[in-house]
């Protein structure tokens, strides 16, 4: 694909058509690139989950079961489009469009290649950190306007979680920043020349808990919580509306792979194969290490998921901070190797003693 | 370890509804639960959706045409039923089983108790949020117990294998090396599942000091197996009121202090460790001569009552039996063991959270068939 | 073993507190006053040589002309079961002092054996039908219920 | 309560479930990879062998469903009774197999077959010749050890016998 070579170096002055043509040029490979990757990751959980627990996964619809998501995106879109009469209309009809925007507008910041993104805005991730955050509204929309008391515990839960795992993302996100020293993702892929996992893995632990709790994945799915509120937030949807749910769950799983493998692994750095194809690959490892954990671990109680923001990786993410800043500050010129030895020993003691004193909150209450 | 801490601000507590068509409810069992936020104040069960009328039944049909009916009481452990009626059945009209029977019903009981300990961690395990994995692993065993099942009875899940004076067919020439092959593959996997799950940090915040069950009320309630052991109290119909000939092989009682979900757990693991102890000296020391007493297909035990009891996979389960001397029983009560077990939930799950309370309610591991009969 | 207290230990037991208290002594099982039955329970489940302390069933049988209610408890220390039982003469509305208040195992069973026999336990906390529906008439165990 | 096992509890698992990926998965692929079931199966038919028969109806009395329906005359074939009608209504039957086991002449068996669903509920109800033993109709081995050694030997998943996809 020509295209696709031509964007390889640093986009050219005399790129043909200036701002619009570049601009739907991106819509559309960002648009196409969230719907496959989206497709990829259903197919990838329900296999890789299928081969942890000693059965097949699909494998009837298409070779090796490939069709499969494509058969369920069907299904889903031919279903009666279900509305409970004590539901808000508007705000039920409205809620997955606000749920679904926000992860499209994540994907205009993280680049593809070098250079290749919609927008090198220069507060990259401040707009990732701030666009994140609104999909939550969406999803308490659904909460409140389903009507069902069970979807009201599920987006008040969801509400809950959001809160109080910004603060350790974000921190963590800063640790990064202090050491490129500009917001812009692409200069924080260019800054990695060891990729940040090693230089913060404190830092890189902590995102990757936050992230997981805020898009309700792994050991933190209590928004839908399958045993307890049958199906959280979207109980009450079906049809149409449940597949942009469904689409938004996996969409926004491969967001936070995305953001991760920028922030952290070095988005499309890599030796011998085309940089978007890194950029692919890594992200689909990243997401695989989400489904290992979604197959493993029970789910945690709410207000141990509290506990466990505020407790402990709150303070674990200033200690990361602080260290971070002396680094920089006082040897900005020395190798980052030595701060990666620095900083593991540091993660393994904040990990060692954090988890020796958490105690995740009361269990009962005297009633 | 846990802190009690009063609730400050001022919320108003609503009627949540956990209907007979809920995902971990184990069946048609229905809780008005009254919740304050997140916290639970009070449920109120309700059963019957699953009534049957099972003791009904029973009187209109004859000694053995009641066998196929009590396989639908606990369908997770459709063996265990079959033994308790039969053994009440032979102490109402006095028969003795043959030795060769008595083996064969003690492998199977021991059998379906690992079975349906499978599926009652499993299904905890499930309601805890470990997404199926422990679930299928649990039922990949029980999946194997099925096939010997199928050899032995022709059905995998409702046996109808143990006839009163004995038991229905012999057992296949291919049935014993197989089970041999299938004890150490258990023990390897026990073994694995500790790994794997004894340690895991999320299952002991979620499950350790939740759903205290404190050891009067238990005794109180007529609570009973695992449950029981689970909190402290030291007593199995096994050792206790040794039916059949359980009294020739030595096993131990595993049992737990604090009696919360992860000591029910640990209980029901060992449990499974120490029934593969019994099925080992079992397979060794199976009598050749006839696996069925000379009784007829139609019995008229004499007038009078009797009351027998096994200890089943989830707790006493017994059966009193009243005759007139007609080919039908003129009256049949079943103990049921849920359905006793149920009448505690309320006290262990008040003020813990709903997540908790779902766990607790499958720590207790019932089947409806049994609580509503 | 789990012996089963035969009869004469029974009332041998019983007679000094409650002379009045046994009518018959069946086979292994007492028929006891309904009136005197709380009393009776309460003597077995705390008195230090008994000790009857499990519960192990309630159940009622339709004899006709009369009802019988049995229990059944066992005390986990001796390792000994007693069985009582009591009779309720008349076919409308039968009532039996409720044992509620002295094992909590007893609540539901009394409540199944309301449902299912029609059998009223006085002093019950919340004496409803346990798994039939509040509209349904009749109580089905009994053996003139017409189909 | 605290996570006293510093996080390596949960690594434990995750490396348990990692390692499974490698496994050969248990399931077996049905309509393509059929397994053999148990000789004595109870399949959900009946089948009556109208020549050993002798009308004595153990099997109507036996079975705790009442769905065995027998009707006999009385004019007598060398000592037997002719049976006129034998009616099942297998769509009552709750296959416990107590009927095989009460018939004294081995004239019953239950079908080995399980994939004998039907679209109509009339259709379960069967008389005298539809119940004969035939190619599609195999008996089981339930309680007739001679049938049950001609039938294949049951695939365990204990031998891990699940053979490949093919």
């Amino acid at each position: 694909m020509n295209a696709v070579s031509y964007a390889a170096q640093a986009v050219p002055a005399d790129w043909p058509g200036g701002y619009w043509w570049h601009w739907l040029f991106y819509t559309v490979v960002i648009i196409v690139f969230v719907l496959v990757m989206v497709m990829g990751a259903i197919y990838i959980e329900r296999r890789g989950m299928g081969r942890m627990q000693l059965r097949y996964g699909p494998n009837r619809t298409g070779p090796f079961g490939l069709l499969q998501p494509v058969a369920d995106a069907l299904k889903v879109l031919l279903k009666e489009n279900i509305v409970p009469n004590v539901a808000d209309k508007i705000v039920h009809w409205l809620a997955p469009v606000i749920a679904f925007t926000p992860v499209l507008l994540i994907f205009a910041v993280i680049p593809f290649q070098n250079g290749a993104l919609l927008t090198d805005l220069n507060i990259g991730i401040l707009f990732i950190v701030a666009v994140s955050s609104i999909s939550t509204v969406g999803v308490f929309m659904a909460g409140w306007g389903s009507g069902n008391k069970y979807s009201l515990l599920g987006a008040m839960r969801n509400v809950a979680a959001v809160v109080s795992y910004e603060i350790p993302m974000v921190l963590a996100i800063i640790g990064v920043v202090i050491f490129t020293g500009s917001l812009s993702t692409g200069a924080i892929v260019d800054a990695q020349d060891i990729p940040f996992i090693l230089v913060q893995p404190l830092g890189f632990l902590i995102f990757f808990i936050a992230a997981s709790a805020e898009i309700n994945r792994s050991p933190f799915d209590l928004m839908e919580a399958d045993s307890e509120l049958t199906a959280g937030f979207h109980t009450e949807y079906s049809g149409m509306k449940f597949a942009m749910f469904y689409l938004v769950e996996y969409a926004e799983a491969i967001a936070m792979s995305a953001i991760i493998t920028t922030i952290f692994l070095s988005g499309w750095r890599g030796p011998w194969l085309p940089p978007w194809l890194w950029f692919i690959i890594k992200t689909i490892i990243v997401f695989f290490v989400m489904v290992w954990t979604r197959a493993t671990l029970p789910r945690v109680r709410i207000d141990q998921l509290m506990a466990l923001a505020w407790k402990f990786l709150f303070p674990a993410a200033v200690i990361n901070l602080f260290v971070s800043a002396i680094e920089v500050l006082v040897w900005p010129d020395i190798s980052q190797w030595i701060f990666v030895g620095v900083n593991i020993a540091v993660a393994v003691i904040a990990i060692g003693v954090g988890t020796k004193m958490f105690k995740p909150g009361w269990g009962k209450v005297a009633v | 370890m846990t802190t009690t801490q009063e609730i400050s601000l001022q919320t108003e507590p609503f009627v949540l509804n956990m209907g007979p068509l809920h995902p971990s409810t184990h069946g048609v069992y229905r809780m008005r639960v009254t919740l304050d936020g997140e916290v639970v104040l009070d449920i109120e069960p309700m059963f019957g959706y699953l009534h049957r009328g099972i003791e009904k039944l029973m009187e209109e049909r004859t000694y053995t045409g009641c066998i196929p009916l009590t396989d639908r009481l606990d369908y997770a452990s459709a063996m265990g039923n079959n033994l308790a009626y039969c053994v009440a059945v032979e102490k109402l009209a006095k028969i003795r089983v043959p030795e060769r029977g008595e083996y064969i019903r003690v492998i199977t009981a021991e059998m379906i108790r690992i079975a349906n300990h499978c599926l009652a961690v499993g299904s905890m395990l499930n309601d805890a949020g470990a997404l199926g994995t422990p679930f299928f692993y649990l039922w990949n065993e029980r999946e194997k117990l099925y096939d010997l099942f199928e050899m032995l009875c022709g059905q995998r899940v409702l046996h109808n294998y143990i006839r009163i004076g004995g038991v229905s067919q012999d057992l296949p020439d291919e049935f014993l090396p197989a089970l041999e092959k299938f004890v150490p593959q258990l023990h390897k996997f026990i073994n694995e599942f500790e790994f794997f799950l004894k340690q895991n940090e999320i299952l002991i915040a979620r499950a350790q000091g939740v759903g205290v069950l404190p050891k009067d009320v238990a005794l109180n309630c007529g609570i009973s197996g695992p449950l029981a052991r689970a909190s402290g109290i030291k007593r199995d119909l096994r050792k206790d009121d040794p039916y059949s000939v359980y009294d020739r092989f030595e096993f131990d009682i595993p049992t737990a202090e604090n009696g919360d979900c992860y000591d029910r757990y640990r209980v029901r693991m060992e449990e499974m460790k120490q029934s593969l102890h019994i099925i080992d000296q079992a397979i060794k020391k199976v009598p050749g001569g006839p696996f069925r007493a000379k009784v007829p297909q139609i019995i008229r035990p004499p007038a009078g009552e009797a009351y027998g009891h096994i200890e089943g996979p989830k707790g006493e389960l017994g059966f009193y039996l009243v005759s007139d001397n007609s080919i039908a029983p003129y009256r049949c009560h079943i103990r049921s063991t849920s359905f006793i077990n149920l009448t505690a939930l309320r006290q262990m799950v008040k003020g813990w959270k709903i997540a908790d309370l779902i766990v607790i309610f499958g720590s207790i591991d019932i089947t409806m068939g049994e609580v509503d009969r | 073993m789990t012996t089963a207290l035969s009869a004469k230990e029974i009332v041998s037991k019983l007679s000094a507190e409650f002379p009045d208290a046994v009518k018959e002594a069946g086979a292994d099982s007492v028929l006891v006053k309904s009136a005197s039955l709380p009393a009776v329970t309460e003597y077995l489940k705390t008195a230090d040589g008994l000790k009857f302390d499990y519960i192990n069933y309630i159940t009622a049988i339709d004899y006709y002309d009369y009802f019988e209610v049995v229990y059944m408890m066992t005390s986990t220390e001796y390792n000994r079961s007693v069985t009582l039982k009591t009779r309720c003469e008349t076919r409308n509305r039968p009532t039996v002092p409720s044992l509620a208040g002295i094992y909590q195992g007893a609540d539901w069973q009394e409540r199944e054996v309301y449902d299912l026999m029609g059998i009223t336990f006085k002093g019950h906390p919340n004496m409803k039908r346990v798994f039939l529906w509040e509209g349904f008439d009749g109580h089905p165990l009994r053996k003139d219920w017409n189909k | 309560m605290q996570f006293k096992f510093f996080g390596i509890g949960m690594l434990k698992g995750l490396a348990v479930t990692i390692l499974h990926i490698f496994r050969r998965p248990s399931t077996s692929q049905y309509p393509e990879q059929r397994l053999n079931i148990s000789r004595r199966s109870r399949g959900n038919e009946l089948i009556w062998d109208r020549e050993k028969c002798t009308g004595c109806a153990t099997c109507a009395k036996a079975c705790p469903q009442g769905v065995i329906e027998i009707v006999t005359s009385t004019d007598m074939a060398d000592n037997k009774y002719k049976v006129e009608t034998y009616r099942v209504d297998t769509g009552y039957c709750i296959m416990c197999g107590l009927c095989v086991e009460a018939c004294p002449y081995d004239a019953l068996y239950l079908g080995y077959s399980f994939e004998k669903a039907k679209y109509r509920r009339g259709e379960f109800v069967q008389t005298n010749d539809e119940l004969k033993e035939s190619p599609q109709r195999p008996a089981s081995g339930y309680f007739h050890p001679d049938i049950a050694k001609k039938l294949p030997k049951q695939t365990l998943l204990i031998e891990k016998a699940t053979e490949k996809r093919k």
